[in-house]
Order: C-alpha cells, then structure tokens, then sequence
C-alpha cells in the first residue's frame, strides 16, 4: 500500500521533536480526524535554519511530516512557502489516493509555521 | 510473517490442516453435483449431510435447521432481509445495536433507507452492554426482527443474549445473533439461547472462507435471499459448494472438541498480554470487559498515538493485529464499536486489537510485550500529546 | 466411475489439476484478511487483483468491472434484484425468457409475487431461439431490464444476444445476461454483446464451487444484494473468498487459452455422437440446434422411454448423464426448457442430455454408443408405448 | 436414494412384456406425468397364474410394477385386491417419499386389472 520512502520515512525518521524556543510553530489537523502535525521552525538569516515535527497520526502523517521537514531544512523562506502537497507527496514516490490529505497537512503545517513567525516578528 | 506471531484471529484464520485434508477429495475426484442423479453424486450428497449433522452439533440444532451460506455476511444479510421482506405487512420496525458488524448495520441501514424500514440502535454501556431494560422499552407493535450479536468482532463483549431473546420473545419478534465471533470459541446452544435465527462464518473457525451458516429455528419462515435451483430446502439457491461445506463441517467438528483445550491456552495468554501490557506502558485503557469477554480477545487503547502507526511498526517487526483507526479502516471514522462504548475519537485511533487462536504461543506473546513498548515510546516521542518524554 | 465416461458438463466440471494448485497457498500460508493492514495481507490482496485481471480477461472486460459472487445463482440474483430494487421507481417491467435457468425464473417470480413486478417471459421457436421481433414489441416505458441467456444450458441453443441488446438499448433498457453455459467454452466478448451485466460460474469452466463472477459493465449502477463491510466496491459485501477467487481466475486464465481446442475436440466427439444414436436407435428427437450451439452438447428425447430409467441403466454402466424427466429433477413437471420448445410431456420425460468436457475421450464416446442402444432398447421392451418390439 | 432391492427389480426384473389373450388388463397412470403402467393377468381357478407388465416410467414405477407382479402371481384374487401400495413399498425396502406415487400406481395397477377381469365374465 505505502511505497518504500514512505514506510522509510516513517520508520527512521530523525526530524521529530520540539524545539524550545522555535521562531514559528504551526499547528494544523484535528485529532478527532486522527491527524494532527506540529511543525517548528527556528529562523536566521531568512534561511530555515531547523525544523522538526510532532506528529500524532497514521504512517503517512509521519512520513509527510519528516519528509516536509527534509525539503525545507536550509531553504529560504519563500521556497519552503512554495512548497505543495503534491511536491510532498511526489518526493515520497506517491502517497494512496485517502492518504493524500496527509500531504496537505504537512504543505499547510509549514505554512502555518511561517505564518506564525511572520506574526510574531511584526509583534515584535 | 511468523504464524505463531499473527494476532489477529478475529479478522481471520488459517484452515486448520486436517480441514484442507477433508476437502481435498471434492476438488477433483468427487466433483460431482450433488443434485445429479447418477451414485457418484450420491456421495457428494452424504458429504453435504455429514457437515450438516457436524455443523448442527456445534450448535446444539437438528441438522435441518442448518443452511448453508457464502459466509458470515450472506447469513446475516439473510436472516435480516428474509424476515424483512416475509413480514413487512406485520410490521417495518426492526432493532439492533449500535455495535453491530456492518454486516447488521449496513443491512438495516438499508432497509430503512430504501425498504421503509424504521430501525432503532440500542446504544451500549461503557463496557459494550445492550441493556436489557432499553430493549423492553424500544419493543413495539411493529417490531418484527431484533438482531443482537453474541460477541463482538472488536472488543469480545458477550451480550446478555438468554434474556434478550426472552424479552422479544415475550413480545412475540423474532430474535436473530450474528454468533460470528463466538461460534467455534466458546459452547454456542441455540436450545439454551432460544434465538430463533443464528449466523456463523467459517473462517473464523480455521475452515475455509466464502462459507457460513445460518440456524433458523424450525418452524421460522423467512424469504430466501437467492432464489434458483431449489438448494437447501429452497432457502439458499446455487450449486451446493461441498468443497466449502465439507470444510465448514470438519472445521465446526474440531472446533466443538477443542475448544475447551483452546480457552485453557489461550485465555491465560490473553490475560498475560493485558497485565504485560498495563505494566510496561503507562496511560493505556482497556477498552469492553476481558474477563468475561471472548477470552481470545483484548482491546487498548494505546493514548496519544495512532493505531495504523502502531500497527505499521509493529507489521515491520513481524507482527499482525488490528485496530479501531480510522486510517487502517479505510473509512474517514474510527470503530464505530468503540465510539460507541464512549471513546474519545483520539483514544478510538489509538486503539489495538489483539485477537489470539490456535497458532499463538507463550513465546510469541512473550515477544509482543517486548516489541510494543519500544513502537509506543517511539511513537510517543513524536506524538505532540505525549508530554512525559 | 471413470472420469472419462462422465457426460455431465454443463451440470459441473472437475476443478482442473493447476487450478488446485494454484488456491492451495490461500488455505494456510496467506491465509490473510486481505482487508487487513499488515503486508501479508497485501498478498491476498495481490492475489485477488490477478485473479481479477484474468477474469476480466475472459470476457474482454476491464478489471474494475469484474465483481466476484458465490455462483452463477448469486450473480443472476444480484443483477436481476440489484436492478429491481434500483429503477423500481422507475419502471416495475422486467423481460426474460421462457427457458431461462430458475436462477433467473425464480427470481422473476420472487419480484413478480412479492415485490410488485410485472414480468413478460418471451416464447422460444422450436430450436429455442427467442424472436427479436417478439421483444421488440414487449419492452414498454415501464421495462427496467431485459435479461435473457446466452447459452441454454439443457439444450445449448446460443440467443442473438447482440442484436437483442440492440433492441433493449434502443429503447434505454439494461440487458443482462446469463452466460454461466457459454462462458469458457465459446468466446464471451461483453464489448462485442453490448450487454450491461453478464453472469458467468466457477464450477463450469473447471474452477472450485461456490465461486462466480458478475460483470457489471463501467457506469451500471445496481443495488448491493449483501451488505456489510464495502468489499468489491461496495457491491458485494463478505471477507472475500480468496482461495475460490484465485481459482475462478485461474480457471478463466486456462478457459481462455485453451478453449478453441477444447472446440476442435468436442465438436467432433459430439457429432459423432448425435450420429451414432441417430443411427443406432430408432425413434429419437435431437433437442435444440446442435450445430449452430453449444459445441459439447447433445440433447435427444428417446421415445417411449423414460429419463431417469435409462440414467439408472447408464449409471450402472458407469456413465453419468442427465435428463429434463420429471423424476430425475424431483420436481412434478419435466424440463421447462423441452416444453417450452414444443415437446410433448412425454418426450419431454424421455430426454437426455449428453454435455462433454475435457475428460471425454473417443474411447468412452464409443462405449457410450455401444451400451445406450442396448439399454433403449431393454427399457422399450418394457414400455407400453414401444410398439416394434 | 433407491434401495438395492429397488435396483434389483429395476435392472433384472423378468416380470415385463405382455399377455396374448389376458383375462384382465389394468391400465393406470399418465403419460405426461412420466408414469404410465399396465397390469396384464391371466385367472385360473380363482388363481392368478400369470402375470405381465409393461410400464413407461422411472426406476421406481419399473421397480413397484416388477414387485407386484411378483406379489400376486400365483395368488387368490381376493389376496390380490388386498395388496397395498405401502405392501409394495415395504417389499422393495423402502421407497424415497416422493416415490411412494409409483407404489400407488402399483396398487391400482392390480386392482385396475381385476376389476377388468370381473367386468369382463359379467358380462359374458
Ligand atoms: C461479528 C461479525 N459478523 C459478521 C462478519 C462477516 O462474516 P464474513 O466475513 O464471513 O462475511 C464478521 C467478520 O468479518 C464478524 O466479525
Ligand atoms: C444457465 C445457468 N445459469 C445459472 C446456473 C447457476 O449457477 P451456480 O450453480 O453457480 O449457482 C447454472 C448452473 O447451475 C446454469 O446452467
């Protein structure tokens, strides 16, 4: 059912975990749906400097999770914004057609993590 | 995969070897159709009869009570709709529980979606109880058909069902049990019981898939559900599948003399999972009522991790069990079974199911207990609602 | 009995030796669930995909309108029920045939007495064909189906299906089709048919029993006939049957590559045969329209003789043969079929059907010619209707 | 499904043909029933002292018949006309139920030919 990145991804990923004192978390999904991703993200220089994810969820939750976290670790802003679903789900070599909500959760996960330290910086 | 290390008996089984041995001959030397008239059908025909006598002794019936079906399913969809369209003039209410197998459920569901069928869904405790008290009070003049299972395929809770059928009895309704999951585990006594119609599967009892029964009391008239070529006495039509009905038969023999063998191994297994389990991972429910329960059966739920997860980890290490998740049902809900026993949605994902039989071994529990707790602590490490790494 | 002396195809076939073979695997070793989620289980689920591509091979279908039953019952019940019970609001008119096998019939009747249809049973000519002309002028706003057979299995008469599905879609109305006869003997192209749901059975085509396929042409929407757990789309619900599943496909593969020799070794045995009885016994009717039928089937009505009397002499011969006779088929009234195209009751009562496989041989054709002349002729010398003894 | 002895009568029964000249024939049954048997006898000193028959019908209307013959060959009338059709039955052994049509048959089939044989000397 899961091709072969998939099940890697989720069985030895590293990137999970939080960071104290990230620049930016998004927080996305709905344990009552059974997915829930939390990204953090630490900033410098307008590069992703680290990232890591929390995931409660299914084998592809946490491989979209880890993989999402993989693609925008060192990359500027904007490129990790740019980043769809389907990029996601492609690196993965496909994800099942009912897994594909995954993908977007972690595509609106960075987001959503982005989001959050653009707002925080403008507080600041 | 290890057979000693499948944990999933309730989904399945595999045919017990000597079941494989008894069906052998009817592939290919006796083939014959037992409705042909020429001796070689003849022995066919006495193949059928046996089965049906080993069959009927397993539930305590007379062996023409016994109708041979495709399945778990088709029984059940059988008693439901054959009631459902013999008595329609009588009555269209018809009351289950909520914690059918679909099987049930999506039956009635459709009777009352298309058929103008009014069904009510007795809720459960939190332990998986129909009450008997909400069953006398939803008992009306239009109630034709309760259908209540014995156990349940995903927690193992056993229903009151002596009582239960008392009380429809009482009222004059037919009362039909899916005794899928109790049938071949524990003594299944259609006389003591009382239930007027009773559905098994085959697989579940080590005999081959696409068989099941249907018990239907004598003197019960229902519809047929397949109409055809007049087989089992014109209430299930089709060439009488006597590779299969062989299979059921000495499935159904094997299962009423050792099944008394099987609880003394298996629960004692069963109870050792649950205390190994409770004492190496903190925060873990135990979801229906074990102790008097399918003795084969235990449900956790593992909190703030998700059960495909678990179950994904686990596989990789050469174990295979279920769970009530949503993602490995496929559906967009977790169990409705364990919903309905008043689990938070979370604590239904993260449930397990570990089901044992025949094949299971001290050794391999022995090595689930070890396994688990490492999957759920990694798991755990990257669950945002696990607080305690 | 030896195989080579059973005459009984069209009643049921042996399983073929690879056909074994290959479900033995899917009793013990991947004996999975294939709805489960541990990896063992994707090999059922493979298995059944293969089994499915096959089939759908047979019938020059695509794999996703392949839906597998258990039987050629169920997949009649299924598509004639499933449509009734869809378009009923729509029309309540179904159209069949006189000499449909009762696994169409009953169900018509079962519609027809209990759930309000009207059905129109078109006559046959006296070879069996249905008349296009006749059904042209039975479909009225209100017909929701059309189904008629393609091979009759009693008398072998192959229907116009092509230009009958023309008639029924060019007034908007789904045709199916039983073609549990002729599928694996002849080329069952459903493109080429046009048909919207063909029926076809395992046990025929040297596949297990209590297996069947229901072709459902892409768009065709039905209602399920069992309901549970979404299996096969949803349309047919029940832990799928994965041993008979791989071995219908099995079945099918072989059907398909090796029924035009199976033809060119039938055919002739055949004539042979219907020449040899011609020759040999005096006052014989041959049924049907062998030539332009079913290729391995022979039906002759010996006169003033009864059927299950000359099976009964065969039978001690060691042949198996079967007769449209009242008392070889436990019913008050001999074959619907030989009445329907204009036999008289009594050689209705006299007939015999010779149907040849894959085991005949010219040896056992020529003891079959050998003894029959021997048996009418004793028979006739005790029947009062024998005049020339 | 038929008992030996059914079997028996059914394949060797010498019992068949007809009676040049019978004193009585009985002619029972119908042909579009499947089942149709004539009970020839030949009557002398109030002793039946042969008798035939002919029968078109299954293995167990060609069986019953054979047995009937055998019961009353050689007997009074008046033990003939008490014959009954579960008498038949009995002396095959038994006959499947819906089978036990044919021993009627039987039954009647003698009564039909003795009533022929009376009918016949009245009216002489
Ligand atoms: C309680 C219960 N009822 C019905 C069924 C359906 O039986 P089958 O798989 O034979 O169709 C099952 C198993 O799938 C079950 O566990
Ligand atoms: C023409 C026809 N239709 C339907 C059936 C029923 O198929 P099955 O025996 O698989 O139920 C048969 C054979 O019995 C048949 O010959």
């Amino acid at each position: 059912m899961y091709s072969t990145k998939v099940i890697e991804h989720f069985k030895n990923s590293k990137n999970y975990g939080k960071i104290e004192n990230a620049d930016g978390i998004g927080k996305v999904g709905n344990k009552k749906c059974g997915d829930v991703m939390w990204i953090y993200i630490k900033i410098e220089n307008g590069l992703i400097a680290d990232a890591k994810f929390e995931t409660f969820g299914c084998v592809a939750a946490i491989a979209t999770s880890s993989m999402a976290i993989d693609m925008i670790k060192g990359k500027p802003i904007e490129e990790a914004l740019a980043i769809t679903n389907k990029a996601v789900a492609e690196a993965l070599d496909g994800l099942p057609p009912e897994k594909m909500h995954c993908s977007i959760l972690a595509e609106e996960g960075i987001k959503s993590a982005i989001e959050d330290y653009m707002s925080k910086k403008k507080n600041n | 995969m290890d057979l000693k290390n499948y944990f999933d008996y309730n989904a399945t089984t595999p045919v017990d070897t000597r079941v494989i041995e008894a069906m052998q001959p009817f592939f290919f030397e006796n083939f014959h159709n037992p409705s042909s008239f020429y001796s070689k059908a003849g022995e066919a025909l006495h193949a059928i009869d046996i089965a049906r006598e080993q069959a009927a002794k397993l539930l305590n019936a007379q062996p023409e009570e016994i109708f041979f079906t495709s399945g778990g399913t088709e029984s059940d969809n059988l008693a439901i709709q054959g009631v459902a369209s013999m008595y329609k003039e009588k009555g269209n209410h018809i009351i289950t529980s909520a914690i059918e197998h679909p099987a049930v459920l999506k039956t009635c569901q459709f009777l009352a979606k298309k058929k103008g069928f009014e069904v009510t869904y007795l809720p459960v405790d939190e332990k998986g109880y129909v009450s008997t008290k909400e069953l006398k009070e939803s008992i009306k003049d239009t109630t034709i058909l309760v259908t209540i299972m014995h156990a349940n395929n995903e927690i193992g809770t056993l229903q009151p069902l002596k009582e239960l059928v008392e009380i429809a009895h009482s009222r004059g309704v037919y009362f039909h049990t899916d005794a899928v999951q109790s049938t071949g585990k524990i003594p299944v006594d259609v006389k003591n019981l009382g239930v007027d119609m009773l559905s098994f599967s085959s697989h579940k009892i080590y005999g081959p898939k696409g068989m099941g029964v249907l018990y239907l009391k004598k003197g019960v008239k229902i519809d047929p559900l397949l109409f055809g070529g007049g087989h089992e006495h014109g209430l299930r039509a089709g060439t009488e599948n006597v590779t299969g009905i062989v299979g059921i038969g000495k499935a159904a023999e094997i299962a009423l003399a050792e099944m008394a063998d099987e609880e003394k191994k298996l629960r004692p297994l069963r109870d050792r999972l649950k205390k190994g389990i409770l004492e190496t991972i903190p925060d873990v429910l135990v979801n229906g009522d074990p102790e008097n329960g399918l003795y084969n059966t235990l449900n956790v739920s593992i909190r703030h991790i998700e059960g495909e997860s678990i179950l994904a980890m686990l596989d990789a290490d050469g174990f295979a069990l279920s769970s009530g998740s949503a993602c490995s049902s496929k559906s967009l809900d977790p169990s409705h079974v364990l919903l309905a026993i008043g689990l938070k949605h979370e604590d239904a994902h993260g449930s397990l199911r570990i089901s044992l039989g025949k094949y299971n071994s001290e050794d391999a529990v022995n090595n689930l207990l070890e396994t688990l707790p490492t999957v759920v602590q990694r798991l755990r490490s990257m669950s945002p609602f696990w607080t305690n790494k």
